[in-house]
């Protein structure tokens, strides 16, 4: 059964390897420096978990199947392939150890992008069958229910019917030739509807013709997070449909980091074409109808604030500015983490961490290193756009007996929308 | 003849310097020093050192001439000349041909080789026997 | 001159004072590159050393040696040195000829034997005997032969020490050095083509006073062939800073710099050029403006032009560069070919990964 | 064979051969990876690949103050060896008669004892990388064979060369040879280990920075 498994998860990682892949495996010098650009190694001191060698098993296919030496000491029978009990070994290093935050991509010297080889890695682990329990339920979750949380439509009906209520305006669903489609995450149906509510209020206060809908609503996609194409697309794809059934304009990507990534930057090639509708992250839009003077705001927020960039929407995702400008709008007193923006520390819990039970403890200690940033600038409130991010960082902070308030910028806005 | 006459023949003298007079100058200062309190002699093989022409000018202008010049004939002429530092002595031997083949620098109060000889006093008092034997003498 | 002379009385015998010996002790341990404190232990050497029988075989070589050692025609210091030894046979500058010269070379042999020192110049032909003889006798016999009672032997200039020119490519006389031949008696290699005189002579009185001397590697007395010529070299300091001269008349030639982009070899040439000097001291090749050729090393003449620096490649390999990447671009795009070959397959056979793939490992 | 044969051997054919392996070791290492392929992004770009590109190309070799407080010592080791390595191979003279004589191109050079003191530095620093390779967990983890075999061939040439300048002890035509045989050792040894990284770390950034320009990540 395993050296089925086995063979599968190496014919996805002979199938991952690249141009860049083998450049990034033929420059790399062994210095060790993601090590220390990596939290799960800073805080644990664990060497295992220096980035780079947690791409061993792709290193090795790499060599054996796709360099010269490699093929002829391979035929000479001089090397040992990859082994089951290997890319096992790997699992905790690659599932539990890694958040794919990509800051060790900015760091190393040689340019290595060591967070995109090792989200090839994990194609060849899920394959294999080595990803942990917890993002394997999620998957299965997330292809037979739709969502990995097993959030089914009637749920989010409910909570429309509860922002409907308070906010006293309607929830467009199913509105066909609407301007945008929003996409949500289950997290933000089941523990964040208030961020429903504020995207409906400030919607309807600058007037953008919107829409959700109830065939494709679930904006997470656990194929990314786990590494398996195939499912990845085919969750992609659900979305695609829909959008092109109610022929929406924009699709909008919501406070999650990884959902962004996945139909942003993944998906038409997942699907292998492009989209007939475009992706706007949530911020990117807010911060464009603040610049086209549609959206305005009053007040400012009086206590001292700071922003967490979430890895996938600032560091990989390119969405930056957007989120300072809009605080920016409502905030006088706005502090920078250390390395805030580009080289913004990961919460610990990105990459399907949280999803995998296998990885809480790590993940609590992980979180260590946003602790003692927090320490460092003392602030008021810490305000980020994924609900991943916001419910772990709420965790870490009970953990630590904090008690410091963690907002979602939407949420935030729209507590400062003009009368 | 015009045209090679023509010609412009032009020799420069060697100007280059390569920086071991300093050094030189340095190791003779503590010589000196040596000599002065405890009376040990030195004695440097100016040949042996990679000096250019402008280097042995410029050597030759910072030491200059003193009060002491001696000339010794064996085996072609030799230069003693203390130089204007005293107790440095330069020695330059010629041989016969008047090619030098030896020049050093001796730090002492007086070159050995300005000294008379033990074996050159014995040759001198036969020599000097013989000159007496070979005069008249008075009584004869 | 009465062989069984010490080298004192010789001289004392040709009216040469203490002075005079002191003075000739100082030349020489400047000349043998000693300190100057070691001239009392030469001269009490030298004035106990007795004249040794010397027998000089010249075989495939220019006669520039002997040129070299007799440029000095008045009573010099190192013509001085030559009354200090008994040249016994050297048939060019000998004036008995023919059957009387091989009666002296075997007289000489017999009342010394064991005991002469014999000095060669020339390579020895070995290819074919008749490329050189002397007397009817081959090289290679006549070196045995006298080789054979010799107590040590002087190769002199670099054709005796290292084959020299006969023995450069292609060698057509299949010229081989004295070492080649002579394996059971010291040998002394004065390499030099020619060597200096001084040298020539330093070694002589060296083996004199202080009997055979110290060697390099390649048998040469470390007193003289010790130190490189760039080592003593007076524009080493040009070097050191970084000043050459490019070619033969710019401002850096004229000013005196480095030669080495000229492709001096002064920095692989152990030699005594750079203080022993040529024409009695007058100056050495560098000083006069053109590089070292190396001549004291063996193969002088086979290892490249003269002109391009010690340090560069000395065959075309700009060009070779060329193919190389032409040859590179070709396999590269071959290996390649077949990698991606190989990708294409592993894609072609992609398979579907499904949820239940992915769950046997976590089942467990 | 004589010192001067063996100079001349690794003057002559050797370096030929050297020269030969290195150039087309290189172009067939890089076609090898090329030929791996590169799928284009169908995702609707938000900036040029190329601007990302170039800026990571340049922007990399300056690390940020985070890296530079957590790595320095990677870093300010890794910086003097590689500018002593380049300085000494570079712009000592006889280096740049070398490729004067293979490529026609030629540069100043600088004082000969100015290299020789970045030798010396280059090679502390060098030695203060391996002893951080063998003590530091992670380093040791990652290396193996390859890496302390790289450091070597690497030193070599500045340990010969070291010598050949200054001629310890050694004849300077054996000393000279030795140290031109170990830099053809590193000549055959670069594009086949990670040395190579000297070149495809270009590569390397432009992929990377491709991807982040693509996105519009500034």
């Amino acid at each position: 059964m395993s050296s089925e498994g086995l063979q599968r998860g190496y014919a996805i990682l002979k199938e991952q390897i690249d141009a860049p892949t083998a450049s990034y495996l033929s420059s790399c010098v062994n210095c060790g420096m993601c090590a220390e650009a990596c939290l799960f190694f800073t805080e644990t001191g664990d060497p295992r978990y220096t980035p780079i060698h947690k791409v061993e098993p792709l290193k090795k296919v790499w060599r054996h199947e796709y360099t010269f030496w490699g093929r002829l000491s391979k035929a000479l029978g001089l090397s040992k392939p990859v082994t089951d009990e290997e890319l096992a070994a790997w699992s905790p290093l690659v599932y539990d150890g890694c958040s794919m935050c990509g800051r060790c991509s900015v760091v190393c010297p040689v340019g290595n992008d060591i967070t995109y080889m090792i989200r090839k890695v994990r194609e060849g682990l899920a394959a294999a069958g080595h990803a942990p329990e917890g993002l394997v339920a999620a998957t299965r979750r997330a292809i037979t229910v739709g969502s990995p949380m097993g959030v089914k439509l009637p749920a989010l009906q409910a909570q429309i019917r509860h922002v409907e209520q308070d906010t006293g305006l309607s929830v467009p669903v199913d509105v066909e030739n609407a301007d945008y489609m929003l996409l949500l995450s289950s997290m933000e149906i089941m523990n964040f509807p208030e961020f429903i509510a504020a995207v409906t209020r400030i919607f309807d206060r600058t007037e953008v013709s919107w829409t959700i809908s109830s065939e494709a609503f679930e904006a997470t996609n656990s194929g990314i997070q786990i590494g398996v194409s195939d499912l990845a697309a085919e969750l992609v794809q659900r979305v695609v449909t829909a959008a092109e059934k109610l022929n929406v304009k924009y699709v909008i990507s919501p406070e999650c980091g990884h959902a962004y990534m996945a139909i942003r930057w993944e998906g038409p090639n997942l699907i292998g074409r492009p989209y007939g509708f475009r992706v706007v992250h949530i911020l990117e839009l807010l911060d464009e109808l603040r610049e086209q003077g549609r959206l305005k705001l009053q007040g400012k927020e009086t206590d001292r604030l700071t922003y967490h960039d979430p890895c996938q929407i600032g560091r990989r995702g390119g969405i930056l500015e957007q989120p300072r400008n809009l605080l920016r709008a409502i905030s006088d007193d706005l502090v920078e983490l250390p390395g805030g923006g580009m080289m913004n520390w990961c919460c610990g819990a990105g990459g399907g961490v949280s999803s995998n039970e296998r990885a809480d403890e790590i993940r609590l200690r992980a979180f260590n290193r946003k602790k003692s940033q927090l320490d460092q600038i003392q602030v008021d409130g810490l305000v980020s756009a994924c609900s991943n991010c916001r419910i772990h960082i709420e965790e870490g902070l009970e953990h630590n007996h904090i008690d410091l308030p963690v907002l979602s910028l939407t949420e935030l806005i729209e507590k400062h929308l003009a009368d | 003849m015009d045209e090679v006459g023509a010609i412009a023949i032009e020799i420069e003298p060697t100007v280059a310097t390569t920086g071991n007079v300093l050094p030189l100058l340095h190791e003779l200062h503590h010589a000196l020093l040596r000599f002065r309190d405890d009376g040990s002699e030195h004695c440097i093989d100016v040949n042996s050192l990679p000096l250019s022409e402008q280097d042995h000018r410029q050597l030759e202008s910072v030491l200059g001439r003193g009060e002491v010049h001696a000339r010794l004939q064996a085996l072609g002429d030799s230069e003693i000349t203390e130089t204007r530092i005293p107790g440095i002595w330069r020695v330059i031997h010629a041989n016969a041909d008047g090619a030098v083949v030896g020049r050093f620098l001796e730090v002492t109060a007086c070159p050995s080789i300005l000294k008379t000889q033990q074996p050159d006093i014995a040759d001198g008092i036969a020599h000097l026997q013989r000159l007496i034997d070979e005069l008249p003498g008075e009584d004869q | 001159m009465k062989p069984g002379l010490t080298v004192g009385e010789t001289l004392r015998a040709h009216g040469v004072t203490r002075r005079g010996f002191l003075k000739y002790c100082a030349a020489i341990t400047s000349l043998m590159a000693l300190p100057p404190s070691s001239l009392k232990a030469v001269a009490a050497a030298l004035e106990a050393a007795r004249r040794p029988s010397v027998i000089w075989l010249s075989f495939q070589e220019c006669t520039g040696c002997t040129e070299s050692l007799t440029r000095s025609a008045d009573a010099t210091i190192e013509e001085l040195i030559f009354n200090a030894i008994s040249l016994d046979y050297h048939h060019t500058l000998q004036a008995a000829s023919g059957a009387a010269a091989e009666a002296a070379r075997e007289q000489a042999m017999h009342e010394n034997y064991g005991n002469y020192l014999l000095i060669v110049d020339g390579s020895i032909p070995i290819a074919d005997a008749g490329y050189s003889t002397i007397a009817g006798i081959s090289n290679r016999d006549m070196l045995l032969e006298t080789a054979a009672g010799a107590a040590a032997i002087v190769s002199v200039g670099t054709c005796a020490a290292f084959g020299g020119i006969p023995a450069a490519r292609p060698n057509p006389t299949g010229a081989v050095p004295v070492s080649e031949l002579i394996t059971d008696k010291p040998i002394i290699n004065v390499p030099g083509c020619p060597p200096i005189p001084v040298v020539i002579t330093g070694v002589l009185v060296q083996y004199l006073t202080f009997g055979l001397p110290d060697l390099d590697a390649q048998g040469r007395p470390l007193a003289f062939y010790g130190q490189s010529i760039h080592d003593r070299c007076y524009r080493r300091p040009f070097y050191d800073k970084g000043l050459f001269a490019d070619s033969f008349d710019d401002e850096g030639a004229k000013k005196g710099w480095c030669l080495y982009k000229l492709g001096c070899r002064g920095p692989t040439t152990y030699n005594a050029c750079a203080t022993a000097k040529w024409n009695n001291g007058t100056s050495f090749p560098i000083e006069s403006g053109h590089p070292c050729l190396g001549c004291s090393e063996p193969d002088f003449w086979d290892t490249g032009s003269f002109y391009h620096a010690l340090s560069t490649p000395t065959e075309a390999i700009g060009e070779a560069a060329v193919y190389a990447a032409g040859g590179g671009l070709l396999i590269g795009a071959a290996v390649g070919a077949v990698h991606q070959r190989h990708k294409r397959k592993a894609i072609e056979s992609h398979r579907k990964v499904s949820l239940d793939d992915i769950d046997e490992g976590a089942a467990k | 064979m004589s010192d001067t044969e063996f100079l001349l051997l690794v003057r002559g054919p050797l370096f030929t051969l050297a020269t030969v392996i290195l150039v087309g070791g290189v172009l067939i290492r890089i076609a090898e990876i090329l030929f791996m392929g590169r799928k284009k992004s169908l995702a609707e770009a938000r900036g040029s690949e190329a601007s990302g590109g170039f800026r990571v190309m340049l922007s990399r070799s300056v690390p940020d103050a985070d890296t530079f407080h957590r790595s320095g010592f990677t870093i300010i080791s890794g910086y003097v060896f590689h500018i002593g390595l380049f300085v000494v191979i570079f712009l000592f003279v006889p280096h740049i008669l070398v490729f004067e004589r293979a490529i026609g191109l030629s540069w100043p050079g600088l004082p000969s004892n100015i290299i020789d003191a970045t030798t010396v530095i280059t090679l502390i620093a060098m030695l203060t990388l391996l002893i951080h390779r063998i003590v530091d967990p992670v380093r040791r983890m990652l290396s193996g064979f390859q890496d302390y075999w790289v450091w070597l061939v690497t030193a070599l040439p500045l340990i010969t060369g070291y010598f050949a300048f200054h001629r310890v002890g050694v004849s300077g035509a054996w000393m000279l040879a030795v140290h031109i045989l170990s830099v053809e050792l590193l000549m055959i040894t670069f594009p086949f280990t990670s040395l190579s990284h000297a070149f495809t770390l270009w590569m390397s950034r432009w992929y990377n920075g491709a991807v982040s320009g693509y996105r519009g990540i500034r």
